[in-house]
């Protein structure tokens, strides 16, 4: 085959594959991240949804009537900030520094934690007001939506304590980094989500 | 085109020996029934024109690709010591470019006819005649259809009566589950779902009997969801209509809720008179939609249940 | 204690599954007791249920699509008898039978019959044709299949205890809602497909990675055989398509159980929003399903032509075209719901360009023949069974997609043809094409060639007895999911349907009878030089079966048909020297997969009957297996060098020997 | 500093995504570029915060203000935090990411127009009478 006929595509392409296998770090990571694309295109299937019931209240209460902006305001600083520690805290452990990484993964789980106490109080509130999820098809979008953002919080938390078990049992072993890396990914998605979910969902709910 | 139905369904005897002598006509026809081939109306027939002429396109280019492949593998089997083998021959410029020229071309005068027949034959558009359409309401049930004549204050059931000629303005929803509402030789068919009125145009060139029938399955009651349609001249559809509006039991929500329960194989019948808003109640949900199965347990205990 | 669960869930006033499902459960039970009389268990257990092996779990993929065909193929029979006899009366199957069987047909089919045959191939070819050791997630790859394999337990166990859904296979709301379907028929399909769903998208993940960034040294992307990039761009749509199937069940599941109003008629649901997600995924599913067909078809065509593929730039647009534009038609499943006419135009015509790249495809196989030298062996004649067929087929889909054309046909057996149509000539084909061709490569020994050929004219005329018929009966107006009808001209047409299946039965006979036939006469047939076809990919470079590591060392690439260069270099040159081995890094097995589908299965089981302690007690289990497995510190194992080269050099004999013959007889 | 390197297993031609540029930065470096995120994506919150707050600015053009600020905020999440770039190792990284975004830009796009025309031909009747009218 002719040099011209290979060519096609990035020219990084042939290059890379002619070395053989990537590592196994990068393999990993690469999973992760098509996992993750893959997570981020079922979430966009709650937002068309969403977005074609949000006008659907049914008599009940529309997103003006119920959400609280300075409420989402708190959250989302939670979230960025532990996006912020979370990737201090993978410094950390690409440096071996334990300290730098055990102060930094607690406080990702701290504001984790705090934004998922104060989502779960938002959505308490809101049923305490009638406005649960069987209210209308509104009010179902709005909380598989946003619930499960919240949802993949709590399963990252769950995941974060065990990689600090992880680390402490067994150090900064190379096939722990590698989740260490997934988990970052991981963190910082969920952050990426939940930008288009203050946007579509409070802001523009509440924008006249 | 006649052509029969439920010799199940029970019908008044003179209908049934009628349809006992078009049975036999047909059992004579042996196994042709044309519908989508033989169309009644304007619909019906610009969609059959346009059928097979899109099949025609496509097989001029199909048949022969069909052909090339059979005749090239046979002349290149490995037996034939005539044909020529090139074992590194894999690329062609001028080839590739008319291997992918053939289907674009075909497919932008394909993409053509799809486009302008989208838009002409819509089914929300109104049909080019100078009579003013007929209004039809149309709400399929478990497991019958009702067909509501807003300005004749009548309506049937599982029976639908239209004049010939004149364009027929549909509107159509459902009480429960989704159904589509299909007349194959008058053409289009459409869905009906509940709380939404969708939109179709039809029209019967001549008088005839055509059968018609939910394409969309609704459950376990949906093989019985036919219907004849009978298109007839202006004047033996009024006679019809002056006809239903003496006899029958009018249509009332509550004569509704009792039409909303799940039934099969439901003889025709009609209604003398019928609230005005009642479709509008009904795609608005004013009134509520069909109760779907009652205490069902499992599908023997159902069946049970019937007997 | 038993949620919803009573005695009454098992249908003993119905006979006939009854008895079926029992003969079924009985044959089963048979098998363990023989297995564990043999004292089998533990070579299973080893060798097979724990393997991370991508070859020992693709031979399982296609194994379990296998078994599923039982079930697949009986639902057939059924709608053909049934259909053949309901002619103004019952028939033999009532409504609520009637409707369970043409959704699970449809619904075994498409899940567990076409796609574990086609992940199984892709397991057990590509690495290989990739020329390396395993895949990206050797481990995540036996979930996969096990998760793959409790849904289709799940689906099964519907037969006995309680009943499946009556909606269709795609289980459209608000038919599918609690109010109109009250069983749980649906609750098993919605946590059947949930589950193994999810093992579907890590394979889709797995492959993508594994195709990406696995290569053995020199295998740029434009060397790849054809079918490591149809079978990437399955899996890039099954990355892209099935979180979008998970996010609508999981809407309908909370419809169901904890009423939520997505897809209702009361509170503002809309059901359409439903129709729309489930054909953004359903779409792309079916070219999930005929891109890998179409790979194989790919190699088939080459080898057995003698010639390197026609166009492989072309091929390989094509390929990435249909995969992008797969996701852009989705609409032409529901013209007749009314969008109007832009959007039908719109979606119409971007249907129709499908057909542009499809083409490309049909055309370069054409060109691949030509000037071939061409041999009949099986794979080969599905393969041209194959070209004539989805022509066909793909010709009446592109009638569909021409809205006014549909507004008459859509939803009539007209299309129920189109589909078979492609799905039999395009998917099972190859499926049947892929598992010939590499069947002596996967065990050792070929497949015997009379039954196989038998096999294949019984099914090409079966096919065309049992479906074409059906495109008549469309235009004649007949829907399809009719339990009964009353018009006397579509009988006689049903009638010849029914007798295509049975004819498709023979077919089908005829392959279990090969199947059983060639391993009896395993050595008659035995593969000693790993190259029966004279092919040219990689796969064929190894020993049949490979070694556990593929390849003793990675093999060097230089063009495209890497093999058939290498044979053509071997024969100029003489004998390379012996390579220098080194130990081998290999995955571990593990149980994770079987441990973490056991608990699923339990889990799948008391959701749909609302058991909530022991859903708690699954989902707990599941974890722990998780953060076992994730506390391992040993995940490989080490294979000496020594004793890679005594395996190498033993099939370096046998292949010498092959190529010093196959070289004096040109 | 070699030492760090090698243990980050950063040699290859190819970067996994969320692997900060091998070119053997400091730690203190890395801190800069999470700090920048940090910064950015907070202005950017804020903005948002405030456009839909306000009413200062052209009320109709709020949704695509708000629109514009999210793709930002998601750019800078995806070069600060998630250190997708488009070097040449990167390329496979930024050709899924490709992938995803075209997947989701049609489900969302083409859903919301699908339905839209569907809700507009399927009023309930009394509007579309009065729409007649
Ligand atoms: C992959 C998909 C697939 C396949 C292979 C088939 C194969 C067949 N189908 Fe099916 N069918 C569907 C998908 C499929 N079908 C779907 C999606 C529906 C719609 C359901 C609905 O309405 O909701 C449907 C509906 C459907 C109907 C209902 C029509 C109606 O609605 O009225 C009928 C009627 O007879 C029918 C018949 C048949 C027949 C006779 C075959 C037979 O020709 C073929 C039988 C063939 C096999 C069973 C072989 C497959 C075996 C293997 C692949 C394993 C081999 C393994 C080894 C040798 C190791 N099908
Ligand atoms: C493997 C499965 C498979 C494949 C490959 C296809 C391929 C195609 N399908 Fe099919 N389809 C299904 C499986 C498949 N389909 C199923 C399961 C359903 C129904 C589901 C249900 O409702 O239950 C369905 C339904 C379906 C519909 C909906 C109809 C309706 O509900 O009313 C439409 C409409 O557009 C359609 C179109 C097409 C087109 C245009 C192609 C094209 O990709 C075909 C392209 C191929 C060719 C055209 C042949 C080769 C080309 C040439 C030789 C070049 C020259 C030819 C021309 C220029 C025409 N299909
Ligand atoms: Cu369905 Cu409007
Ligand atoms: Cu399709």
């Amino acid at each position: 085959m002719s040099a011209a006929q290979e060519s096609i595509g990035p020219a990084a392409w042939p290059e890379h594959a002619a070395r053989g296998p990537a590592s196994k770090r990068i393999i990993v990571g690469y999973g992760f991240w098509i996992f993750l694309l893959s997570d981020i295109i079922m979430f966009s299937a709650f937002f068309a949804t969403y977005a074609v019931l949000s006008g659907e209240t049914a008599g009940g209460p529309a997103g003006k009537d119920l959400f609280h902006l300075h409420t989402v305001a708190i959250e989302t600083a939670c979230l960025l900030l532990s996006s912020f520690t979370c990737g201090i805290a993978s410094i950390g452990a690409r440096a071996y520094n334990a300290l730098m990484y055990y102060g930094n993964k607690a406080l990702t789980a701290l504001f984790g934690a705090g934004f998922l106490a104060l989502e779960i109080r938002e959505f308490a509130s809101m049923v305490a007001q009638g406005a649960g999820p069987t209210r209308s098809a509104f009010l179902s979008a709005f909380f598989t939506l946003v619930g499960c953002h919240g949802l993949h919080v709590t399963l990252g938390l769950m995941w974060l304590l065990t990689m600090m078990a992880q680390v402490f049992a067994k150090g900064f072993r190379a096939d722990i980094l590698r989740r260490i890396l997934c988990f970052a990914l991981f963190w910082h998605t969920l952050d990426i989500i939940w930008v288009g979910i203050f946007t579509v969902v409070y802001l523009m709910g509440v924008a006249p | 085109m006649h052509q029969g139905v439920s010799s199940r369904r029970s019908r008044p005897v003179t209908a049934l020996t009628a349809r006992c002598g078009s049975l036999l006509a047909l059992v004579g026809l042996a196994a042709c029934q044309p519908a989508v081939l033989d169309p009644q109306g304007i619909v019906g027939a610009a969609q059959k024109t346009i059928l097979i002429d899109s099949l025609a396109i496509m097989l001029a280019i199909v048949v022969p690709t069909i052909v090339a492949t059979l005749a090239c593998a046979w002349w290149y089997r490995a037996s034939n010591g005539r044909a020529r083998y090139l074992p590194d021959w894999a690329y062609s410029g001028q080839l590739e470019l008319i291997v992918w020229a053939i289907p674009l071309l075909t497919i932008m005068l394909l993409g053509g006819v799809a486009w302008v027949g989208s838009h002409d034959l819509d089914p929300a558009r109104p049909l080019p005649s100078k009579d003013p359409p007929l209004d039809v309401q149309v709400v399929s049930l478990d497991w019958k259809w009702l067909f509501i004549y807003p300005g004749q204050h009548v309506a049937s059931v599982n029976h639908l009566v239209i004049p010939a000629g004149i364009p027929i303005r549909f509107a159509l929803t459902s009480a429960s589950v989704m159904n589509a509402f299909f007349v194959p030789q008058l053409g289009s068919m459409i869905y009906t779902m509940n709380g939404m009125a969708t939109q179709l145009n039809l029209q019967a060139d001549a008088p005839g009997t055509f059968a018609g029938l939910s394409s969309h399955y609704s459950g376990d009651g949906f093989s019985d969801m036919h219907f004849d349609v009978e298109a007839v001249t202006a004047d033996r559809f009024a006679a019809w209509v002056s006809a239903t509006r003496n006899t029958g039991a009018t249509l009332t929500p509550q004569s509704y809720a009792e039409l909303t329960k799940q039934s099969t194989n439901v003889a025709p019948f009609t209604y003398r008179d019928v609230d005005p808003d009642m479709f509008q109640k009904i795609v608005s949900q004013v009134l509520p939609p069909g109760p779907g199965p009652i205490n069902e347990i499992s599908p023997g205990a159902a069946r049970r249940a019937e007997k | 204690m038993l949620g919803k669960l009573t005695w009454a869930a098992i249908p003993f006033d119905q006979p006939i599954p009854l008895f079926a499902a029992g003969l079924v459960g009985f044959i089963i039970f048979c098998v363990l007791v023989y297995v564990t009389l043999k004292g089998w268990v533990p070579y299973l257990w080893r060798e097979w249920i724990t393997s991370v092996d991508h070859k020992r779990i693709g031979v399982m993929y296609v194994l379990l699509a296998g078994v599923m065909l039982l079930r697949g193929f009986t639902d057939a029979i059924m709608m053909r008898s049934q259909q053949a006899l309901a002619f103004q009366s019952p028939g033999y199957l009532p409504p609520e039978h009637y409707d369970q069987i043409f959704s699970a047909h449809g619904t075994l089919m498409i899940f567990f019959v076409a796609m574990p045959f086609v992940i199984g191939l892709m397991n057990v070819v590509v690495p290989l044709q990739l020329g390396v050791r395993d895949v990206a997630f050797p481990t995540l790859n036996s979930v996969s299949f096990w998760l793959t394999a409790t849904g289709a337990l799940l689906i099964n166990v519907s037969l006995v205890v309680g009943e499946f859904a009556r909606t269709g296979w795609l289980a459209y709301p608000p038919l599918s809602e609690l109010t109109y379907s009250p069983g749980v028929g649906v609750d098993y399909y919605l946590w059947s497909l949930q589950i193994s769903g999810v093992g579907t998208l890590l394979t889709g993940v797995n492959f993508v990675t594994t195709i990406l960034k696995i290569h053995a040294p020199g295998m740029t992307y434009m060397r790849m055989p054809m079918f490591c990039w149809t079978a990437l761009a399955s899996c890039l749509l099954i990355v892209a398509a099935f979180p979008i199937l998970t996010a609508t069940f999981a809407m309908l599941l909370l419809d169901r159980y904890l009423g939520f109003h997505f897809f209702t008629n009361e509170a503002g649901g809309n059901m359409m929003m439903f129709i729309n997600l489930i054909w953004i995924w359903g779409h792309p599913e079916v070219y999930i399903l005929v891109l890998p067909a179409f790979g194989v078809f790919s190699e088939v065509v080459s080898t057995f032509s003698g010639k390197p593929l026609f166009g492989y730039r072309s091929m390989v647009m094509a390929t990435l075209a249909i995969c992008i534009l797969a996701f852009m038609v989705w609409l032409h499943h529901f013209f007749t719901m009314g969008a109007g006419a832009d959007v039908n135009a719109v979606f119409g015509v971007a249907t129709m360009i499908i057909a542009v790249p499809t083409g490309v495809k049909v055309f370069s196989w054409l060109f691949t023949m030509y000037g071939g030298r061409i041999v009949f062996a099986t794979p080969m004649l599905w393969s041209i069974g194959f070209m004539v067929t989805f022509v066909l087929g793909g010709m009446t889909g592109v009638l569909l997609a021409v809205p006014p054309a549909d507004f008459v046909v859509h939803n009539s057996l007209f299309l129920v043809a189109h589909f078979h149509n492609v799905i039999i000539g395009g998917v099972l084909f190859g499926a049947f094409a892929g598992y010939t061709y590499w069947f002596p490569k996967a065990f050792g020994f070929r497949l015997h060639e009379g039954l196989g050929k038998a096999a294949f004219w019984c099914w090409f005329i079966g096919f065309y007895l049992a479906f074409m018929p059906l495109y008549a009966l469309g235009l004649m107006g007949m829907t399809r999911r009719m339990q009964h009808y009353d018009v006397p001209a579509w009988h006689p047409w049903l009638l010849v349907a029914a007798l295509g299946a049975a004819v498709i039965l023979a077919g089908i006979a005829c392959q279990v009878a090969q199947l059983v036939v060639s391993v009896r006469r395993r050595e008659e047939f035995r593969d000693v030089t790993g190259d029966p076809w004279n092919g040219r990919s990689l796969e064929w470079s190894t020993a049949s079966p490979p070694p556990a590591f593929n390849f003793a060392v990675l093999p060097r690439i230089e063009q495209r048909d890497a093999y058939w260069a290498m044979k053509q270099r071997a024969w100029q040159q003489a004998e390379p020297g012996e390579p220098h081995y080194e130990d081998i890094e290999l995955p571990r097995n593990s149980a994770t997969g079987f441990i973490c589908a056991f608990f699923a299965t339990f889990m799948g089981f008391a959701l749909i009957w609302h058991i909530w302690w022991l859903v708690a007690a699954s989902f707990f289990g599941a974890f722990v297996t998780f953060v076992v497995f994730a506390w391992r510190d040993r995940t490989e194992d080490l294979i000496p060098a020594d004793e890679v080269a005594r395996i190498d050099r033993a099939d370096r004999r046998a292949r010498g020997a092959a190529l010093a013959h196959m070289q004096s007889v040109p | 500093m070699s030492g760090i390197e090698q243990r980050l297993h950063l040699h290859d031609s190819d970067t996994a995504p969320g692997d900060e540029r091998a070119d053997g930065r400091e730690v203190a470096e890395g801190l800069l570029g999470y700090v920048v995120g940090l910064v950015l994506a907070a202005v950017l919150t804020a903005m948002a915060f405030f456009i839909a707050g306000t009413s200062l600015v052209w009320q109709p053009s709020i949704p695509i203000a708000l629109f514009v600020l999210a793709i930002a905020q998601m750019g800078v999440h995806l070069v600060f935090f998630l250190h997708i770039t488009t070097g040449p190792d990167n390329v496979n990284n930024v050709l899924a990411l490709a992938f995803g975004v075209l997947i989701v830009f049609l489900l969302i796009v083409g859903s919301l127009w699908i339905m839209s025309h569907l809700n507009h031909n399927m009023i309930p009747m009394d509007q579309m009478m009065q729409m007649q009218r």
